[in-house]
């Protein structure tokens, strides 16, 4: 129950791998915190219980020999929590600004409670004939970029893959990209992860991640 | 029997009504103020703002600038009268503010059934659906205005025991005011 | 000057009990409220956690639950526990009933504006109940209410429901910015000869910043809530893409006042453990001004850190950072206030009557929420644990310590002044051991589900491969619910019977030194006698060196000879 | 009762409201370009807004509590103005 991060699906992302390094680092920080705070509550509540003919000590703490009990901890929670964010502003801007040249774009439009995946076709360009719908399920070849543009017809929807720790909300209105690149084959859950109506609760597609022969074998065989 | 109850003394400057209403223009600062910061910044990022805003009569809403302006003065004139504690005037001077905020939403009655009878309705388009919530919402602010004026004129106008509520009415007034003062340019002269 | 004095003339059943204008009254009937709808809040809760745990089955009072009526619990549950219920008892009932007695005041400074906004508030708590009942039932797009889904009656197949539950907010808000405007003046105008700003309590300081929070920030949301209500009937397209609107403009309004409103709920129930552990302690308050200043800093960094809760909302990626590190920020006036608390233990002389357990519950387990909030803060982590039952697990470890832990802090110290009667020990302390082993058995095991991927808002987590493993948590969490709406029962008998025949209270059963133990216990109208105290002391003065008790009481004679740390 | 402060001219502040009001709306028939006319308009809008708070409300006579009330709201007004603007001014594709 204690090790968290062993909870996390198993990641097949390329950048999972620094999004699960960050959220180690803050568990670590915080279960230091917690010892240390929990410990000290504890141990005061220990020692300085009530006993007969101890008065409590009169400690206004104002004055900045006292404070500085305090102020030093402070200081080192703000220095902490600086450096936590500041070494994870490059792993969000690898994951949601700097997207990579992608080999493949998919077209996921969510709607209420189906998920539609527009393929371009051989032609590569999207609106054209040769374009192909498939409905609650994405195929892509195994260490390729792929690129997804997130449209929604109606409400909003949340594009969620936890094995690659990608998430993003998918607005009506808006046209917003999303970029992941797996590392093994498989088969990986897609949950919608913002509350879109009644059926919410089960709206999920299958992302099925093929090795390269396996995948052209595919696309042949859907564009024949 | 009631001891004599001794009400501690207040600070130098500060009358409790006014601390009070001040605290509340702050919040309702905020209310349009969200709302004119919202309309702005979406007008910077939509288009055929300035075109939709052509349809809107000018010179009903300057008139109607007009008359908000001289109620403001208004108001205050019937402050001073108040602080003269001659009743009279502060009865004239109040029931002519009145009447402007009637002219005003009388106006702006006009100015709505035009425009719906043109064809603009609140869901016509983004600047429609900010035009009818933005006048709307003050609307209602100008018709609590003049309940509330309608109160003070009713109590103050009488015999004038507490001149400062005439103040605090006043001081509301001038509010609803000030924000019509951003809204005329906003949506009838940009 | 006010004629306060002379409306406390007329005495009758209905302007004593009912039609009041007595601050005591009016807290009581702000708590009355708000523990009625805590049951509704907590059976809701129950209904949700029996349905995550048996999908599909029969749950006791209401049959099996589709999704639709999921959503409506959702919704309903967070809707009612943040507005009916935290900010009714925290800032509602012990803000009136506090902040005169504690500056020395003998009521609020518009003793009829405070009645209105009692009874506004009643108002809002009936349209919000009638919700219940309307065709399509109450409203289902979340407590957040984003559209799309709540701006078209479509998207829901709920029309009335979500137009009363806009109604019932608008009312709610409106009744506390009476309420707020009330507490800023009296506690700026009514405090007694000698009450100096460094001299007032820290609760009232913590729920004027409440007040003060909550009237600055609620502006844009009333904007936000007309133009939704707009979207819903006359059919304006603030919210729609096809009109040239955006849904993202509401997620920026609501939370430009969503996180202002959490440290509004946050702040009275901090105050009410700040009060608290001086007194159990015997010892005063570790950095009485750097707590203030640590609270005023954290208010005004609460207006800019909103877009937290939108860093995959879909807006701009680029204000990720700056918003992540206001964040970062903001935890800081926190960090500070926490330290003091676990400070002024140090070298105290503690004693473990019941609001002591629940003000060190509130310690601990704020603190248990505090840090996953550094999860949530940092932009990266929070791609994945988004909308997922980290986030339901964190917002509980505050919310819940807060309203549960801290308002039980206030309830069970202040009883005793508020009713005239004592609560009885034994039931408190069961109700608080109980009370914090569930409420960890339900929650904590959340944060795992949330590592797993389990997404928010769903009524049947089988539907999804990954979280059938882990389904006996869902299970356990259930029972954990359960038992924890079981363990309130010792809270309910112990304060009807206290309340009917409990054994009556002294006017200073704590021996604690603020203003408000002067007086009777319950205090009569107007509070004191024939002359309002004079302050001589601060609010903290325990175990002054060579005194002969260790507490001196704020009005107790100034010293007669210099003293060393001579008290301002 | 209320403190005997000194009193503007109230004549004088209406008939410059009603002036500054009609170079509004004058400039809003300036010919070319749309920014100078907006700016002179808006310039002309904070005036007014100034001159009805600080001589009708009596802002000029207010203790320093009343001034915070105003300008505190104000300067979160331009905090959220501007971390609107890049979600509803620069974002990307739009239908």
């Amino acid at each position: 129950m204690l090790n968290w991060l062993r909870w996390l699906p198993e990641n097949v992302s390329t950048y999972g791998a620094d999004v699960d390094a960050i959220i180690a680092l803050i568990w670590y920080t915080t279960v230091v915190w917690l010892f240390l705070t929990f410990g000290a509550i504890g141990l005061f509540l220990v020692l300085y219980r009530r006993r007969a003919g101890r008065p409590a000590a009169y400690v206004k703490g104002e004055r900045l020999g006292e404070a500085l009990w305090v102020l030093v901890p402070v200081a080192v929670v703000l220095v902490l929590d600086l450096w936590l964010d500041f070494s994870g502003a490059p792993v969000w801007a690898k994951v949601k600004i700097e997207r990579p040249a992608a080999a493949l774009s998919i077209q996921v439009t969510g709607k209420q409670f189906t998920w539609e995946m527009l393929y371009p076709g051989p032609d590569g360009r999207f609106g054209t004939a040769d374009d192909r719908l498939f409905l609650d399920e994405l195929h892509v070849p195994v260490n390729r970029a792929i690129r997804v543009v997130l449209r929604s017809k109606d409400v909003v929807h949340s594009f969620f893959l936890p094995n690659f720790r990608l998430k993003q909300d998918m607005v009506p209105g808006r046209e917003i990209e999303g970029w992941f690149q797996a590392t093994k084959p498989g088969k990986y859950e897609l949950p919608c992860a913002q509350l879109c109506g009644f059926g919410h609760s089960g709206m999920k597609a299958y992302l099925y991640v093929h090795p390269q022969d396996e995948y052209d074998r595919w696309i042949r065989e859907q564009w024949s | 029997m009631i001891a004599h109850v001794e009400i501690p003394g207040l600070p130098a400057g500060i009358a409790p009504g006014k601390v009070a209403v001040w605290w509340f223009l702050a919040s309702e600062i905020m209310v349009f103020g969200g709302l004119i910061a919202t309309y702005i910044v979406f007008r910077l990022g939509g288009s055929g703002w300035a075109e939709a805003s052509h349809h809107l009569n000018v010179t009903l809403a300057t008139v109607n600038t007009l008359v908000l302006l001289t109620s403001s003065y208004t108001v205050v004139q019937a402050f001073v009268a108040a602080e003269r504690r001659d009743a009279r005037a502060v009865r004239g001077h109040l029931a002519l503010t009145i009447l402007g905020g009637f002219i005003f939403l009388g106006l702006k009655a006009v100015e709505y059934t035009t425009e719906i009878r043109a064809g603009f309705t609140p869901g016509t388009g983004i600047f429609w659906s900010f035009y009818y919530m933005m006048t709307g919402l003050h609307a209602l602010h100008v018709i609590g205005g003049i309940v509330v004026n309608g109160a003070v004129l009713a109590t103050e106008g009488v015999s004038v025991r507490h001149p400062h509520r005439v103040e605090l009415a006043g001081l509301y007034w001038h509010f609803v005011d000030v924000v019509w003062i951003f809204l005329f340019p906003l949506l009838y002269l940009a | 000057m006010t004629t306060a004095t002379a409306e406390h003339l007329r005495h009758s059943v209905w302007t004593t009990y009912v039609f009041s204008t007595d601050h005591k009254t009016i807290a009581k009937q702000y708590l009355a409220q708000g523990l009625f709808w805590i049951v509704v809040g907590g059976l809701l809760a129950g209904a949700m956690r029996w349905q995550l745990a048996w999908p599909d089955t029969k749950v006791p009072l209401l049959g099996e639950i589709g999704p639709e009526v999921y959503n409506m619990l959702v919704t309903m549950h967070g809707t009612i526990m943040v507005f009916f219920v935290a900010m009714p008892i925290l800032l509602g009932a012990f803000g009136n009933f506090l902040i005169p007695l504690m500056i020395g005041a003998r009521d609020m400074v518009f003793p009829r504006l405070n009645m209105l906004s009692v009874w506004t508030f009643a108002l809002a708590s009936l349209v919000m109940l009638a919700s219940f009942f309307v065709p399509g039932g109450a409203a289902s797009a979340g407590w957040t209410g984003y559209p799309p889904v709540s701006a078209k009656p479509v998207y829901t197949g709920v029309t009335w429901g979500i137009n009363l539950w806009i109604l019932g907010l608008a009312l709610e808000f409106a009744s506390f910015l009476m309420g707020g405007v009330n507490y800023l003046t009296t506690a700026i105008v009514l405090r007694a000869p000698g009450m100096t700003l460094a001299r007032v309590p820290l609760v009232v300081w913590q729920q004027l910043t409440a007040a003060a929070l909550f009237l600055l920030s609620v502006g844009p949301l009333i904007a936000g809530a007309v133009m939704l209500l707009m979207d819903r009937t006359l059919g304006t397209g603030f919210f729609s893409p096809e009109l040239g609107g955006d849904p993202l403009l509401w997620q920026h309004l609501f939370w430009f006042f969503g996180h202002p409103e959490v440290y509004v709920v946050l702040l009275p129930a901090l105050g009410f453990v700040l009060e608290v552990l001086p007194v159990f302690s015997r010892k005063p308050i570790f950095g009485y001004r750097w707590i203030i200043g640590a609270t005023v800093v954290a208010a005004a960094l609460s207006f800019i850190v909103w877009a937290h809760h939108m860093f995959i909302s879909g807006m701009d990626p680029r204000l990720a950072m700056p918003f992540s590190v206001t964040t970062i920020l903001i935890s800081v006036p926190f960090a500070y206030l926490i330290f003091a608390m676990i400070a002024t233990l140090w070298r105290g002389s503690i004693r473990f009557d019941v609001p002591m357990l629940w003000a060190l519950g509130f310690l601990t387990m704020f603190i248990g929420g505090g840090l996953t909030g550094i999860f949530n803060g940092s932009a990266p982590a929070d791609i994945y644990l988004s909308g997922t039952y980290f986030i339901v697990a964190h917002f509980h470890y505050t919310l819940f310590s807060t309203v549960f832990f801290g308002g039980f802090a206030g309830v069970y110290y202040w009883f005793p002044k508020m009713f005239g009667r004592v609560l009885h020990g034994g039931l408190g302390h069961a109700h608080f051991w109980l009370t914090l082993v569930f409420f960890n058995v339900t929650f904590f095991p959340m944060h795992h589900l949330g590592l797993a991927g389990m997404v928010r808002r769903i009524a049947n987590p089988l539907q999804y491969d990954a979280l059938v493993p882990h389904q006996w948590i869902n299970v356990l969490a259930t029972y954990g619910t359960l038992c924890l709406l079981a363990a309130q029962i010792p809270f309910a008998i112990n304060i009807l019977w206290s309340w009917l025949a409990g054994a009556p209270a002294a006017n200073n059963p704590w021996n604690a030194t603020t203003l408000e133990w002067a007086a009777p216990s319950p205090p009569p109208h107007l509070n004191w006698g024939a002359r309002v105290p004079t302050v001589h002391r601060g609010a903290y003065e325990y175990s002054v060196p060579g005194e002969p008790l260790d507490w001196l009481s704020q009005d107790s004679a100034p010293p007669a000879r210099t003293e060393t740390g001579s008290p301002r | 009762m209320t403190t005997g402060k000194p009193h503007p001219n109230y004549t004088a502040i209406w008939l410059w409201l009603m002036g500054l009001m009609g170079l509004g709306v004058a400039a809003s028939f300036l010919p070319g370009g749309r920014t100078l006319a907006v700016v002179v308009v808006f310039a002309v809008a904070c005036v007014k807004a100034v001159l009805v708070a600080a001589n009708f409300m009596h802002l000029r006579f207010e203790p320093a509590l009343i001034y915070a009330l105003v300008l505190i709201p104000l300067l979160f007004l331009v905090v959220l103005a501007a971390a609107l603007l890049p979600d509803f001014v620069w974002h990307s594709v739009s239908r």
